[in-house]
């Protein structure tokens, strides 16, 4: 386990997790690829963090990716909430427009 | 980095990464769901080889508990019977991949080739403390921002996610002795 | 094989029997609940756990093949009893256990069931009306065929459909037979439910008969009950246990069926009205109870009127009117009729307290080939 | 490492497996008994019924189902073992623990959050309405219980000032946790009953859905479904005594018999429970939990930081 190894997975992480959020046509498996591009930025991050500087700070930013995630995850459901009941759709090509 | 560890480190990361892939491939949107659960349980467990302990924990954790509810979101919004039904709902899938890739390759390429510094300091003795002792200490505005952010989301999705205030279930004046459920008699007006 | 046996006797110490109740056999699963509590055996919940099925009274044509589809359910090693009397019961019961200890037959029975299972590549209904696994009989999905999908369905199972729902969300519907092998619910009673979620969206209401009438009636079918008062008495004393065993109050729930017990063993009145007395004292004081089932209504006032019952009955029988008059057809007709308008709205657990509220006697209801309505 | 605390080895892995196993037959033998006594039966015939349901469960068929999801259904029938296990590794026996993590309170909740998922795939897997109900008012039920569980455990954590599991034991050498905070210890022990979809918080697995999650199991999923709620439960009950009792601190034993003694007391409440009260609907939890609980075991949280301060 050496710093490459470990960024090399998280790069792993995030592409599949690109893939998913570009491919995907259903609102939730959008943010499941989100999801999974933000573990691949933990993951990175953590390894900058023990291998680069271990300072106690860093781990803060850990912390904050991990909130950001959760604030996704809230705004995400919400919206595929809102969405499905206005629409009757998940898919997220027939919410292009902006209309109500 | 002993050997064991090493093997470890290597079992999970392959996990963490099948698991991911397997979110995209799999017929079954519970299994997807608990595919991306696996991979995240999977970094969370490098995190704890990493000491990382605290962080590596509390990402198990919430990230079990958000696929537990995400699972069900899934069953309840995707227009499809959530049974091992083969399903392919992508679009663009030639044009995702090869992104993906390149995206891949730019950050592996970068990862590998750039030269990284030497380590700079040592870790704390307790991890945990001194994360403690950051947050509340020199860290603190970081908090301070991401508490009422979350709070604000809290409120923003329920806002969102809700058609019906507290007004429609307990009537006008919130004199009703017992809520209305939702499309109950009275609900509309 | 010694050890096989070993565990054998040691899991025939204590079977699970699964008791199916024919509207009309009250008293014969009365008295079989009665002798696997006195053997220590454990009524099971539904047909995966079980060893042992147990069919009280002679069903009705439509309500053997549920019988017989959830006999198929039943795990195995398995042995099917039925008792049409009171009386056959501890028999029948001595009976099924030499059975199920009995390897010969056992294994005949495994490699009938691997044969059948061979020919038949998949049964789609399985068991969808034994006791309401997922009915996936809806295959109208034309909805689901944009973009010229044509889905392979896994098992030969249709895809659910969305409907409205009281939040908009368009949840899929599915349609859920509750009854008629449910543990304490009204025999013969079938509620198939369309539910979205856990809540009943709408529901229809059937009891399945019996094949003649049950022996507690009276032969000329006046709706006159045969013997004593003493089994109407037992009969509400068993609702009011099978309400409380459904809220898993199971102190409770143990004394009202103790309770039932006695009324059945002739105790004397008395004790069995101080004991109703007590009994309801300790339900009106309960604070829990009535929290519990606070945002039902009629929950709460269903219990106390069929605790009520238990002693009305009885005090027929110091009257010395030994035969009590059952409730009319009609009006327990009327009874099933409301129950969709009662149930639609609530989640399953909801709807089940409700239903066991209404103390419904489903034995009133003709029997198949019988010209009483 | 926490003072006093002596790590095990492997050898330790395999006792601490063991004693969890005993003490779950235990706590089923006892929940037997009781349940022979209230129907009028000898108890000891009761406190027999694990051995004969394992014999029973053990002999019987596993059921292959149309179009189940054998996987995530196995997955999660053995899960809640591995789950109680993993739980019993940060709980120290005496002077003894498995794994003395840094993060022990944190670990645990981790854990317990797994039993979110593994519930949830059991009704899921199998298929079957019944089930599938059960496993969504198990996911209704968790949305009430973990938060004031969450802080519940915060509580002692606060005090000790570390979140290492040693370290809150050799926190309470003056005083027990429980003492000035009953609140987060009964809050706590509902959370174990709600985990470990028991008793009031059964409902899951409730009667009125033929068994909810367990509806459709039968054989050694079955068991070992059993097996995991009671292992849950006496894991928890074991954790309650590492957070709240004193660990094992007490007098004239040492101090792992104490551990055992106290945590069978907590176990056998956490039992006898199921009998006394009766099921709470996860809508009517709901509404208590966050209302009344959480604003409860928040103000235990200010008064212990008071204390703390001070």
């Amino acid at each position: 386990m050496t710093l490459d190894t470990v960024l090399v997975i998280a790069a792993a992480l995030f592409s599949v997790g690109v893939y998913g959020a570009l491919s995907q046509q259903v609102v939730v498996m959008v943010m499941m690829g989100l999801e999974l591009m933000l573990n691949g930025v933990i993951l990175a991050a953590a390894g900058l963090w023990w291998f680069l500087a271990p300072a106690p700070d860093g781990q803060v930013l850990l912390l904050v990716v991990i909130a950001a995630m959760t604030v996704e995850m809230a705004m995400g459901f919400a919206v595929a909430t809102l969405l499905n009941r206005s629409r009757k759709s998940d898919m997220t090509d027939m919410a292009t427009d902006l209309s109500g | 980095m002993s050997p064991v560890l090493d093997a470890v480190f290597w079992v999970l990361a392959v996990i963490s990464v099948a698991a991911g892939i397997a979110v995209f491939r799999v017929d079954s949107m519970a299994r997807a769901t608990y595919a991306l659960a696996v991979s995240f349980v999977a970094v969370g467990a490098i995190l704890l080889l990493l000491n990382l302990e605290y962080i590596g924990v509390i990402t198990i954790l919430m990230m079990v508990m958000e696929m537990a509810v995400m699972a069900i979101f899934m069953i309840m919004f995707m227009g499809m019977n959530p049974a091992l039904m083969p399903m392919s709902m992508v679009h663009n899938k030639v044009g995702s991949l090869v992104l993906a890739l390149g995206v891949f390759v730019v950050l592996a390429g970068g990862a590998l080739l750039v030269d990284w510094p030497a380590r700079r300091g040592e870790p704390a003795g307790d991890l945990t403390r001194s994360l403690g002792e950051a947050v509340m200490g020199s860290k603190m505005l970081v908090m301070l921002t991401v508490s009422p952010l979350l709070f604000a989301t809290l409120v923003a999705a329920l806002v969102l996610a809700t058609p019906r205030g507290r007004y429609d279930r307990f009537g006008d004046d919130l004199r009703a002795a017992t809520p209305r459920g939702p499309g109950e008699q009275g609900d509309q007006a | 094989m010694d050890l096989t046996s070993a565990v054998a006797r040691l899991a025939a110490r204590r079977p699970h029997v699964l008791v199916v109740e024919v509207p009309g056999w009250g008293p014969t699963r009365m008295t079989a609940e009665r002798e696997l509590r006195h053997r220590g055996w454990v009524q099971a919940n539904s047909p995966a756990e079980a060893d042992i099925m147990l069919t009280c009274g002679v069903a009705g044509r439509e309500f053997s093949e549920i019988v017989d589809r959830v006999w198929d359910q039943l795990p195995g090693p398995r042995v099917r009893i039925g008792a049409t009397d009171p009386d056959q019961v501890s028999g029948v019961l001595d009976e099924s256990r030499r059975a199920l200890l009995d390897g010969t037959v056992q294994r005949v029975d495994a490699e009938a069931r691997t044969a059948v299972a061979g020919d038949v590549p998949h049964d789609p209904d399985h068991g969808d009306a034994g006791h309401g696994d997922m009915d996936h009989g809806d295959m109208g999905h034309e909805g689901m065929d944009h973009d010229g999908m044509d889905m392979p369905m896994p098992g030969g199972i249709g895809l659910a459909e969305g409907g409205t729902d009281r939040d908009g969300l368009d949840l899929d519907v599915l349609h859920v037979s509750l009854g008629p092998v449910l543990p304490h619910w009204p025999a013969g009673l079938v509620v198939r439910c369309s539910l979205q979620g856990d809540v009943v969206t709408g529901a229809a209401v059937e009891v399945l008969p019996a094949a003649g009438w049950g022996p507690d009636r009276a032969r000329d079918g006046a709706g006159l009950m045969r013997g004593t008062v003493r089994l109407r008495s037992a009969q509400y004393c068993d609702q009011v246990a099978g309400l409380l065993a459904l809220l898993d109050f199971e102190r409770l729930s143990m004394r009202a069926i103790r309770l039932r017990d006695s009324v059945l063993d002739d105790a004397p009145i008395e004790t069995v009205t101080a004991e109703v007395e007590r009994l309801g004292e300790r339900l009106r004081r309960s604070r829990v109870l009535r929290w519990s089932v606070q945002d039902l209504p009629g929950v709460l006032e269903g219990l106390m009127a069929l605790l009520d019952g238990v002693r009305t009955a009885l005090l027929g029988e110091i009257a010395a009117d030994t035969a009590a008059p059952l409730r009319s057809p009609a009006a327990e007709a009327e009874r099933l009729e409301q129950i969709p308008g009662l149930i639609t709205g609530l989640d399953v657990a909801g709807a089940r307290l409700v239903i066991a509220s209404l103390g419904l006697d489903t034995a009133v209801v003709a029997p198949e080939g019988s010209d009483h309505g | 490492m926490a003072e006093g605390i002596i790590q095990v080895g492997p050898l330790g892995t395999v006792t601490a497996t063991v004693l969890l196993g005993i003490v779950a037959v235990l706590a089923a033998a006892f929940d037997g008994a009781v349940g022979a006594r209230l129907q009028g039966r000898r108890t000891l015939s009761g406190a027999a019924a694990p051995v004969w349901e394992g014999a029973r469960l053990l002999r019987q068929r596993r059921r292959t189902i149309v179009a189940a999801d054998s996987l995530l259904w196995r997955i999660g029938v053995v899960g809640l073992l591995v789950v109680a296990l993993l739980k019993v590794a940060v709980v120290p026996l005496g002077a003894w623990t498995v794994a003395d993590l840094s993060v022990g309170v944190v670990w645990f909740n981790a854990m317990d959050v797994m039993v979110w998922a593994l519930v949830w795939l059991v009704g899921w897997g199998a298929n079957s309405a019944h089930a599938l109900i059960g496993g969504y008012r198990f996911l209704a039920q968790a949305l009430s219980y973990e938060l004031p569980l969450m802080f519940a455990l915060t509580g002692p954590a606060i005090a000790a000032g570390s979140l290492r599991v040693g370290d809150v034991v050799a926190a309470q050498d003056e005083l027990w946790f429980v003492v000035w905070m009953p609140v987060a210890f009964l809050v706590f022990c509902a959370g174990v009953v709600a985990f470990s979809v028991w008793g009031p918080f059964g409902a899951a697995a409730g009667k009125d859905i033929a068994g909810g999650v367990l509806a459709e199991l039968s054989g050694v999923d079955r068991l070992l479904l059993l097996a995991g709620r009671y292992a849950l439960l006496s894991a928890g009950a074991g954790f309650a005594v590492a957070l709240f009792l004193g660990g094992g601190s007490g007098p004239f034993a040492p101090s792992w018999v104490w551990t055992l003694v106290k945590t069978l007391a907590v176990l056998a409440a956490l039992v006898g429970v199921r009998r006394l009260l009766p099921v709470v609907r996860p809508d009517r939890l709901a509404e208590v939990a966050w209302i009344v609980v959480l604003p409860a075991v928040l103000l235990q949280l200010l008064l212990v930081s008071f204390v703390v301060v001070q």
